[in-house]
């Protein structure tokens, strides 16, 4: 199945791109799919165990993804 | 719309008056403003970039948490996006309420919150020309 | 002079202005506002009156404690005396501040210290035509 | 020696006017003046330990006073 991945910041700067689409197993986890991105050039750099948000609401490591799910990757937040 | 983002100057007076209301008797209003030095560094001026649809759903409900919470639906929140100059507003929160207690505590609320879980990113300008992503973790304000 | 009786109505934003500076990150605006309602009772107006020499010190002790204790000059304070219309401001504190923390800390504490110890009085008037002086310590905001 | 007594808010609309001169005992205290005060017409509704302020600083019941002294009676306060 197909998911979208949304990088910002300094991530999507690491990366070179704001988003990617990656065909990834079906049920795969938010913690698998981070695997799968940290093999991208310049994903790397990547934190551990970064925040992670799947159709706009935060999610577990352990949450199963569904095809075309949007699954943001973000960096620590600094607003205000 | 309580909670919103914006690429145009806050405008502090408008959000007092969005939260007018005669039952109140106490109104609080933060302003975050782009400072001249950060840690130690001169700053030039600073860009926010965000998530806007996941910012807006995030502010928006922590807008609602705030009203149900401290029982007052008065309650705003402004976040500007994109290049802003020193001494500019980059943030904005108005809440009144029928006491000051619970209006200074809602403020208060919505700020933190806000720099907890609201996804925005600050990428700042440095006087030698340098540029760097704020990391929430080290930042203060 | 940043601590002020006044029988003109309150310019908040002249307050924001006034306590802005480079450095400050965050900035805090209380504003005190007569209520349609009072302990259950319809309020149509208000009359403040004062130890005018004492009120205007006592403001400028608690603003002068302020910024020692919370370490920064940007507090301003304006009573307003005289009659009120319901939704007028009474009273406005800004502080501004390089962090939030303590610019919250530093409004909270002039508007407390004023509640406790500045010579002002409250004359309500009430819909049924009937007065009374507010007593601080059944009135509540 | 002669102070002044300032009353004021509903201690001025018990008493009737806003001040008014006293001739004390040398040496008097806030507290032995207080009692000359609760002599005065309308004044008996005045509550048992009111707020005082001396030369417009609060002060305590045993302070003793010089001539000359303005001593205000503070009726609960209700700025804000």
């Amino acid at each position: 199945m197909v998911v979208t991945i949304l990088l910002f910041a300094s991530y999507a700067e690491a990366v070179g791109v704001p988003s990617v689409k990656l065909d990834v197993p079906p049920g795969a986890t938010v913690s698998e799919v981070l695997e799968l991105v940290r093999a991208l050039p310049g994903a790397g750099a990547l934190p551990p165990g970064p925040l992670v948000a799947v159709n706009e609401s935060y999610a577990a490591e352990g949450h199963p993804l569904a095809p075309g799910d949007e699954v943001a990757i973000i960096p620590p937040v600094a607003g205000g | 719309m309580r909670a919103l983002l914006t690429r145009e100057p806050i405008d502090s007076t408008a959000l007092l008056e969005r939260v007018a209301g005669r039952a109140n008797g106490a109104t609080v209003l933060f302003i975050g403003t782009v400072r001249e030095v950060n840690e130690g560094r001169a700053v030039t001026g600073i860009e926010y970039s965000a998530y806007e649809s996941m910012a807006q759903r995030e502010l928006s409900a922590i807008v609602e948490d705030a009203s149900a919470r401290y029982g007052t639906p008065h309650v705003v929140v402004v976040h500007r996006l994109g290049e802003l100059m020193l001494g500019e507003a980059s943030v904005a929160v108005a809440v009144a309420h029928p006491r000051r207690a619970p209006a200074f505590d809602a403020a208060r609320f919505v700020i933190e919150q806000l720099k907890k879980r609201v996804p925005i990113w600050k990428l700042e300008h440095y006087v030698d020309g340098t540029r760097e992503w704020v990391n929430a973790g080290t930042a203060h304000r």
